[in-house]
């Protein structure tokens, strides 16, 4: 049944080298806490699934963290590239990093097929586009009843998966409310999940709106406040826009990175000190 | 060419939002359709159902978003489905009947690509890749391209195909049975593009006020076809430059802000 | 776009003899005017199509309207038999009504095919059992990834679907809260559908809990108050486990249900009318 | 056989309560399985997760349910969902640990029918049908069932198999790839069977107070094995006997009033 750990904890409990992880967040509540936790843990070989990968994605795969990006929109949002991404993938710097790259519709299914414990799922996409050609992990396959071509694409199980909510209770039912993302999905696909919150309450309910995922899915949940920064928590606060723009100029030189990621997040024990000192240098 | 007191990339969005309808059901790739589709609702469109991919329907944004899952949109969304849903459910099911994209390039077929220049493995550049567009592309009943015109922009032969147009013209698209009718039109800084009926290669048949055609064939990486009687597009009214730039700069103002 | 129409202008409008209907409701916001309001207007050579066909389905087949019935369960729940169903599968009394039986699951998966734009759906199910012997429509397909042997179960797309929900605003757009069964997939599979509710409203939204279905799926909505009676609709008025007990003995049998039919539904002239007669009797 | 103080009915309920613990995420089938399922949550398991097909996760009725979606479930849940994700992502996704089933009819390898007695297509009874039964035969973890004994509901063959058990005996479950391990119990009002760990064939394990073996094997439709040390069912507590008692007598008030 779920713990309620600190979320250094729940990293070391969880998390592994040569893993699949999903941080999923389609823009709000991504769990960039926990992100950055991997980070200072200095957890490395790990294959990193998520539809919209954007900042904390660059930051892993800057840090050396990553052999591999599965995706289906990788950027900074209204701004521009991924340049740690970019630069791995084009000059292998800090090291060489595979990609598998899908459609958004196809992750989408990938993830319900996992939640379903199905081995794959079937949609009506790809068709006429250069992706069968580059991705082994989508088929062609036949409608039994009526003949129709359809594609099949593989399953996603992740080793973990972890998201961000804005709420837990005691018991670890979690509840999360407004742009929900893919993450239910990617909770249910996988082997273990843990969730970040804005707070622990005595009580969740969906009588008011929002979604309840059940504890018995999760195995730990930490309560982590601002740990979706700079993304943002419907009902708490909203997303940094100035940390998106800012972060295209601190990721665009490999030195400037790398200076940045040790003062900020080497250099801070743990994400409230990391936000405090975002705060105090006018970031956050 | 006279003096005009609004820019190319300005009268490209209101020549966009101009394809929209007040009936439309469109689902809105984030940047200038996303302009272009806001200024719709806001001028002759107000009743316009705007979908986004982070699984906002019909969303009425006070400000343009920034990314395509802004807490704007669900705020002011009638209904927030998961992303699956919006997929499976919503797109792959027919529910949407103008798919409205950008794109990084463009070939004479409206083929779109936004997964990589040059070779896929090691590419010259690597862009953000597909996102929802291939499904958009094929699945809404028409579907409208807005980018801006240069060579680099609008090439011969695509790289990598991540949404299909028309794909080698003629009744090759057809052969795929897929459920759109595909691209209607393309919207550029320059002028508009739009499918021949039967080869279904792009023709220019607009023109943007004080821009000439062969201005447009020179940013067109292939040989460009043009229509027999090529058009004058309608200059900017009065009241959708007031529209466009009042919300830009709500945009901006809501931007420029940090957190809480 | 969506059309505000009287019940009975939406059935005459919308549903035709020989077309294949979903009224569907999980126990919860069954829409029963409608079903009568078909009974009254004598339509006929129906496929009706619900997984838990209940008293308005027996109905509707005892007056003869149905051809077929496709479902997952059919019961009066917690009371016993459907009799109009069972003397016309048993005795073809009034007539015969062919049946395409599903699972639950295959049934729901079906519906979200339908709504997915996919002619079928892949599920792990009924290995086993005896359902393949007896329904077409479930067969046997193999993962392209794993080999894995998988059942695949041919898409449902309703005619027409017709569902009851709490409330509607101007425009059409309709919310729905509580036990939503597949009352989505149903409306998003069907070629037209019609929504009853409770009441019309100046505006729906999501914000403190509940589902909107746009307007644009929907043709019709029909303001029908107490329109899922003798089911329920969550927070205006509950579940009447008397008259479901009650209509084991009316519907036993069928010159009594002839008659009861006659004198409460033949002879009112809506629903409201038919719910006044039943409070009067004590029924409702 | 002495005299009780309670049935063989309530002895049924609370003996198949006992099967469930305070860890399980229980699949619910209406009728016994919800009598049952809800007193172990009232007495031994105040913190089982009981799940209903109609989309209620954790719920704590006050009453019992008359059908699988009565508003007492939705009003007392964690958390509803939509059936279709309710068969996907939960029960097909592997998230319930022990499903509770009752049935029409069962043979010796615990495969249930609750669809048609006779011919299919011109049964003798037409039962109601599959419901969720046969995904959660073959998908939760494991499963118990409850039946009253009766040698029409006991049968040597099933005319139609709704929900697999051990199928044909030995390792013909095993070669379905079922996730699920299978039935673990049959508790009926007369005493308890378990499959045999190599044929698979149920066994007569537990004989209830005031019930002899013989008694049994008369009420079994085939030639019913018996465990070499036949055991005898606990009694039924106070505490039991009393949270059952309450439970059925508060369902009987509420489901009397009419609506309103």
């Amino acid at each position: 049944m779920t713990e309620i750990l600190k979320l250094d904890e729940a990293i070391k409990k969880y998390v592994k080298p040569g893993e699949a992880l999903a941080l999923e967040g389609f823009t709000h509540l991504i769990p960039n806490a926990a992100g950055l936790e991997i980070i200072r843990q200095g957890i490395k070989g790990l294959t990193l699934i998520r539809m919209t990968p954007d900042l904390i994605y660059d930051q892993l795969i800057g840090m050396g963290c990553a052999d591999k990006m599965v995706f289906s929109w990788g950027g900074n949002p209204g701004v521009g590239s991924l340049h740690r991404f970019r630069e791995a993938y084009e000059k292998k710097i800090p090291k060489t990093i595979e990609i598998e790259e899908h459609a958004h519709a196809a992750m989408a299914n990938a993830y319900v097929a996992g939640a379903s414990g199905l081995p794959f799922a079937v949609m009506d996409g790809y068709k006429g586009t250069s992706y069968p050609e580059i991705n082994k992990n989508i088929k062609t396959i036949e409608c039994p009843f009526t003949g129709q071509e359809l594609t099949a694409i593989r399953a996603l199980n992740p080793d973990v998966t972890i998201v961000h909510a804005q709420r837990a209770d005691k018991e670890g039912n979690v509840w999360l409310d407004g742009i929900i993302g893919v993450q239910k999905e990617a909770i249910l696909a996988a082997k273990k999940a843990i969730v970040t919150v804005e707070e622990i309450v005595d009580h969740v309910d969906e009588k008011t709106g929002g979604t309840v995922i059940p504890n018995w899915v999760i195995d730990a949940v930490c309560e982590v406040p601002h740990g979706a920064f700079p993304s943002y928590a419907s009902g708490y606060y909203k997303r940094n826009n100035n940390f998106y723009l800012s972060w295209d100029a601190i990721s665009r030189d490999y030195a400037k990175f790398q200076d940045w990621m040790k003062e900020f997040v080497l250099e801070t024990k743990d994400f409230a000190e990391f936000y405090k000192k975002l705060e105090q240098e006018n970031y956050a | 060419m006279r003096d005009q007191d609004y820019t190319l990339s300005e009268l490209m969005s209101i020549v966009a939002s101009r394809m929209l309808t007040n009936d439309d059901v469109c689902f809105v790739g984030i940047g200038l359709p996303s302009e272009a589709a806001n200024l719709a609702r806001l001028t002759h469109a107000p009743d316009i159902k705007l979908i986004y991919e982070s699984g906002t329907l019909v969303t009425r944004p006070d400000v343009l978003p920034l990314s395509i899952g802004d807490g704007e949109l669900s705020d002011t969304a009638l209904s927030v489905v998961s992303v699956p849903e919006m997929f499976r459910y919503w797109l792959q099911g027919g529910k949407i009947k103008v798919g409205f994209l950008g794109a990084a390039q463009i070939d004479k077929f409206a083929n779109l690509n936004t997964t990589s220049i040059g070779d896929y493995k090691s590419p010259k550049v690597r862009l953000p890749g597909a996102g929802g567009a291939p499904e958009i592309a094929s699945h809404a009943a028409k579907v409208f391209i807005t980018l801006k015109h240069s060579t680099k922009a609008f090439v011969e032969k695509l790289d990598f195909i991540t949404s299909v147009g028309f794909l080698e013209g003629g009744d090759s698209r057809d052969k795929l049975n897929l459920p759109g009718s595909g691209p209607q039109m393309v919207i550029t800084d320059l002028g508009i593009l739009e499918p021949d009926p039967i080869t279904k290669e792009l023709v220019l048949t607009h023109v943007h006020p004080g821009v000439t055609v062969e201005q447009i064939k020179e940013a067109t990486g292939w040989n460009l076809l043009v229509a027999d009687s090529v058009k004058r597009t309608e200059p900017p009214t009065d009241k959708e430059l007031e529209v466009l730039r009042d919300i830009k700069l709500r945009t901006k103002i809501a931007n420029s802000g940090a957190a809480k």
